[in-house]
């Protein structure tokens, strides 16, 4: 596991950003040792606090040094008590951050053609992984999808910063009228691209998984399951994932994740909303058993 | 100075704060936020005999001031677990209470022994007794609901392990008489007992109008649960006080977050805390804890923290 | 429209919001914040035979989420109850459901039958026999935490009262198998049940290194054990559809704050649903409560709030 | 019992008053119903909340209208969680009060001159009083004691608004080094004072019921029990308190007090911190009984 740190950060920018509040604290050490795909666990709620758990944010981007020391910025959907507050919070309010958590995108060795995809505010870390690749001199294209208009979330950005961007909406209201996945394989083909990297809902992570696999490329998909506790002590993130030596482990999306590469997760066990273990996981219950 | 040290029969600790079973996995994760071994003892989670996967998710709810949590003591094994996080605990120098369990008491007693047999032992000091688990041949009845399933898994865990290794009974509170249990797990031979377990609780999703779990029912924790945590160690320290239980060292787990919260433990009863639920909430709460005791001791005027172990049974105004 | 109607056997009720027993007083003081027969039913403060002082104070702890409280049953007695607190609920139009208890199982059938020959008993809807007291006769064990006494409390207030009013026995969480009390309280001829009262719990004054409350112990109440009483509800529920226990009405109390938590508690199982502690937050709370259940109703699609309880049993997946 | 308002109310000055803090919220309905010795209960801790109960706090004073509004002044110290909280809130943020709750200081029919005994912040609803008795033709003379000179509250709000102003000081730090006891009784002597209200710690208002007592006046004085709720529904915070009848009563002090005449309440039953329910009460607990 890689190094990590806890400090009291202070909130120095917040504003919206479509149907998404974009946050910038300050939060000295976490800068430095941070990577594309890992993420901040926020503390929610002030000393009152009957919401206990921390909120996990995708790391939109690292500023390691400034006036105020390192930043950290995240794009947070008001969606339950820990978003809304923190949503609500102003400007030099105090935020207890922990991070940075998870394992980063792995970047290619080669400069191979990449795709981004993102759904809803899971495009938020992909900008920082274009730099990234595209430092390295990989081709960076990106497909951005959401419910509707507002709810995409950098489409400027991701003008400036990629090769290419396609664009996706259900409703239609920008963009083609569809999901990600709808144009997806055609990107893929016209670029080459070796890996597709992905951030978003379960279901679009799974569709992604299947068309890279069809178009021939590697799939890396930052999961989102609920987390309690963010840093690998709860067990509450587990989901199904076939290792190198081709066992299925209930394993830790924090710490093993939230990275994972897409053909490697269970897709098939998840379902009505819950995921189930798979019959064959190591120490799975058996009939009787537990 | 205050000497901050305490005793768990046997075995002496250099302070009484603790890691809570399932609540700090088994060391390496925490270690990045403070050093384990400056905590009194560390508890890892619960292991059984085999592997086990755990439940499916959801496995956590958030409550009010709490959480549901339904993992199904996942984990690694018994011997992945001595081989390598018992290992690696022994290495950087914790002491480590181990947290054991099965689904019949013969499984309690195996995982004992091999544990026992285990080159890592020596980092143990003391065994955790979780029959706070379902009881395979009893309908799934958890065994710390029932005193005579109680002593049949504490007896046979204190016969495999060395006389010297204390072993320590952790309670249910859904029971409708604890002090029962208590003096049943105690008469079985467990040299302390660790209070309390998660209450069974259950989430309902109120959009999809169906239980959240996936596992459906859940262990609530935190500190809304604090009071019933407190109110356990009180009702067993007066029946050990009236001399209606033998004498044992009690440990206090449930909703400790703070020093405070872990001096209400202490004052009513328990002579070792451990910290759960709020290591969720701040990794080094159970660090923090340590130091947050110790100025509470400092702040009431004691210089041994053996002093405030279950002061509040006599600093009581009778009504 | 939505039909917002719920039934405990023979009485209909308009919506199937209460005030909870203690969380209220008589009505008079919420009078002034919302018209009290705009609840579903007003549930009064347990009233015993005679007039009772309660304890000394402290009497209540601020817990994480919830609080404390040992109030000791303080109240007028039954004849002072009928003729001035039942009277003027009679007078405003309340739907009134009395709660009464005793430490003797005489005297619950004594306050039945004061209760039943008052002249303002038209106005009662019920009456919720409070068990989870203690009975001097067992050593102050609480009659619901022992299936003999609960049946012998229920029979003699059955006895008692006309066979229209019906009656609901007030369940305690504090036991290892609710679904056995519960059992116990129907087959001795309970038309439905209320679950839960609070569950015993404690609080150290850190300052003064003494149990906070007068009393020592109290009930905890409020958020905090939501997950608990949910759990109960389902448990029972669960008991009736699988023909383990005769079907029968719950009143489900416990940590309800707004209409989702009320949906939480209907959708495991309760018919109706009682505001306590919150209503200390916010004393509007059980009025509010009404229009935020409808509107989850509403929200959810259905027509009548009959069809949404215990609908979490149907929408459940098996893992 | 008379009128009370819910609302949500709006802070719009905090301030530091030595050790204090002097909040005034915007909160329509509260002031046009309030009198003297009432007090108002207020939520603590937003939206996220663990402390679920309302904190209650004496009025300092009222404004029935202004640019925002009717208004309420109250006066904190910061304690626990409660306290804490609403003494960090800033300007705009919102609390909700419950108010007026409780009996307000009972008015002399006739002009007698009157001795008003406040300690620490018991202070605060006393100017508001004096002005009342004042109005009515009362000779007004105050008493003010604290452990600090930085916990006395209003000491030059009382030099204008009263007819004379005696002092204490626990350490001496300001006044007379001492307790309100020690200078109350020659303060009663010398105005021929008919009535003396109090408001401060438990001690001290059986100590002023005493010394009235003792001098010939008639104390009325404003307890401070703890509260649950403060509407009168929960029992929480009940004292012995003797009625006309001669029969002692466990009463609310939210809904019968928190102003009760002096010698009515059964002091005896005070001690060791807590409050012990005297055996010739109403329905006392019998030795095996309950
Ligand atoms: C690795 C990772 C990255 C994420 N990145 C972002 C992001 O960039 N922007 C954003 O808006 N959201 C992101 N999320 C989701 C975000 O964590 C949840 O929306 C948030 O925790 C919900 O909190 P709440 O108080 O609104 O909801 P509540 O439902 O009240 O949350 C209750 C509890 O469940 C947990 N929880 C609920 N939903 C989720 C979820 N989807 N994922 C994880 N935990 C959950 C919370 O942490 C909390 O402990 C991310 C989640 C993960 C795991
Ligand atoms: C009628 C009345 C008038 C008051 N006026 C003032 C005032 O003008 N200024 C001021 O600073 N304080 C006043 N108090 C005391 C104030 O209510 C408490 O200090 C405050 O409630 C403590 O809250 P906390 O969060 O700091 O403490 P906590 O100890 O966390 O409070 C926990 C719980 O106990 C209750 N509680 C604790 N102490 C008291 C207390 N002394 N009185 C009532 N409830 C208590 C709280 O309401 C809360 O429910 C008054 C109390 C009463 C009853
Ligand atoms: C996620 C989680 C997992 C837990 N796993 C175990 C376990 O494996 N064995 C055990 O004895 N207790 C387990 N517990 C219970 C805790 O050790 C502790 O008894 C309980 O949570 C109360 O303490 P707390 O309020 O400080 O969390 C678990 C608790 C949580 C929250
Ligand atoms: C201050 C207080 C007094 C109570 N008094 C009674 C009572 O007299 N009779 C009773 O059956 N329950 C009593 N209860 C229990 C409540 O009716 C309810 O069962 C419990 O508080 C759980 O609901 P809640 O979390 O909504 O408060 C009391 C609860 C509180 C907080
Ligand atoms: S969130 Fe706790 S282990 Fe992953
Ligand atoms: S504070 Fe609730 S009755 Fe007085």
């Amino acid at each position: 596991m890689s190094g990590v740190v806890q400090v009291t950060g202070e909130l120095i920018a917040t504003r919206r950003a479509g149907a998404y509040h974009h946050l910038t604290l300050v939060a000295p050490g976490v800068a430095e040792l941070a990577r594309p795909g890992q993420f901040v666990a926020l503390a929610v709620g002030g000393p009152t606090s009957a919401t206990l758990l921390r909120r996990c944010f995708s790391i939109h981007k690292v500023k390691p040094s400034g006036t105020y020391g390192g930043t950290v910025d995240v794009v947070v959907a008001a969606h339950g008590p820990g978003t809304t507050w923190l949503t609500g919070l102003r400007v030099h309010d105090p935020v207890d951050v922990v991070g940075p958590l998870g394992r980063p995108f792995p970047l290619p060795a080669e400069p191979v053609p990449c795709v981004l995809v993102g759904g809803g505010y899971g495009s938020a870390p992909l900008f920082w992984l274009a730099e990234a690749l595209r430092e390295r001199g990989c081709h960076v294209e990106m497909v951005l999808g959401a419910a509707s208009e507002d709810r995409l979330f950098g489409v400027v950005e991701a003008r400036r910063g990629a090769d290419g961007v396609s664009v996706t909406t259900d409703d239609g209201s920008a963009g083609r009228r569809g999901w990600v996945s709808d144009v997806l394989g055609e990107v893929v083909d016209r670029t080459g691209a070796g890996v597709v990297y992905g951030c978003g809902p379960m279901a679009m992570l799974r569709a992604v998984t299947e068309i890279a696999g069809r178009h021939g490329a590697v799939a890396q998909v930052a999961v989102e399951e609920s987390m309690a506790c963010g840093v690998g002590v709860c067990m509450t993130c587990v989901m199904p994932v076939t290792g190198n030596d081709g066992v299925t482990r209930m394993v830790r999306s924090c710490v093993e994740g939230p990275v994972f590469r897409g053909d490697r997760v269970r897709w098939d066990s998840f379902g009505d909303g819950i995921c189930r273990v798979p019959a064959d996981t190591l120490g799975a219950p058996r009939a009787g058993g537990h | 100075m205050v000497d901050m040290s305490t005793t768990l029969g046997p075995v002496t600790l250099p302070n009484p704060v603790m890691t809570a079973s399932g609540c700090a996995a088994n060391g390496q994760e925490l270690h990045r936020f403070f050093p384990v071994p400056e905590l009194g003892a560390f508890v890892t989670k619960t292991v059984m005999a085999a592997p086990r996967s755990g439940r499916g998710t959801p496995r956590m709810a958030e409550t009010a001031s709490g959480m549901l949590n339904s993992i199904g003591l996942q984990g690694p094994g018994i011997d992945a677990f001595v081989e390598k996080d018992l290992a690696w605990l022994a290495s950087v120098g914790a002491r480590v209470l181990v947290s054991i369990a099965g689904t019949t008491a013969e499984e309690f007693g195996d995982v004992a022994e091999r544990l026992a047999a285990s080159p890592a032992f020596g980092a143990v000091v003391g065994v955790e007794v979780n029959i706070s688990c379902p009881n395979v041949a009893n309908r799934g009845l958890v065994f710390a609901c029932d005193p005579v399933s109680s002593d049949l898994v504490v007896r046979i865990v204190r016969d495999r392990l060395p006389s010297t290794t204390p072993i320590l009974a952790k309670l249910t509170p859904d029971v409708t008489d604890i002090v029962g249990i208590a003096e049943a797990a105690l008469l079985a031979g467990a040299d302390g007992l660790t209070m309390i377990n998660t209450l069974l609780g259950m989430v309902i999703d109120t959009d999809l109008l169906r239980p959240q779990l996936a596992g459906v029912t859940g262990g609530l924790s935190g500190p809304a649960i604090r009071p019933v945590a407190v109110r356990a160690l009180w009702q067993v320290t007066a029946a050990m006080r009236d001399g209606r239980l033998p004498t044992a060292p009690l440990v206090g787990v449930g909703g400790v977050r703070t020093g405070r919260d872990a001096l209400e433990l202490v004052a009513a009863g328990a002579c070792a805390v451990q910290v759960g639920t709020a290591t969720f909430n701040d990794p080094s709460r159970p660090r923090r804890v340590v130091d947050e005791l110790e100025a509470e001791v400092v702040r009431h005027g004691f210089t041994r923290f053996a002093d405030v172990v279950g002061i509040a049974h006599e600093r009581m105004v009778r009504p």
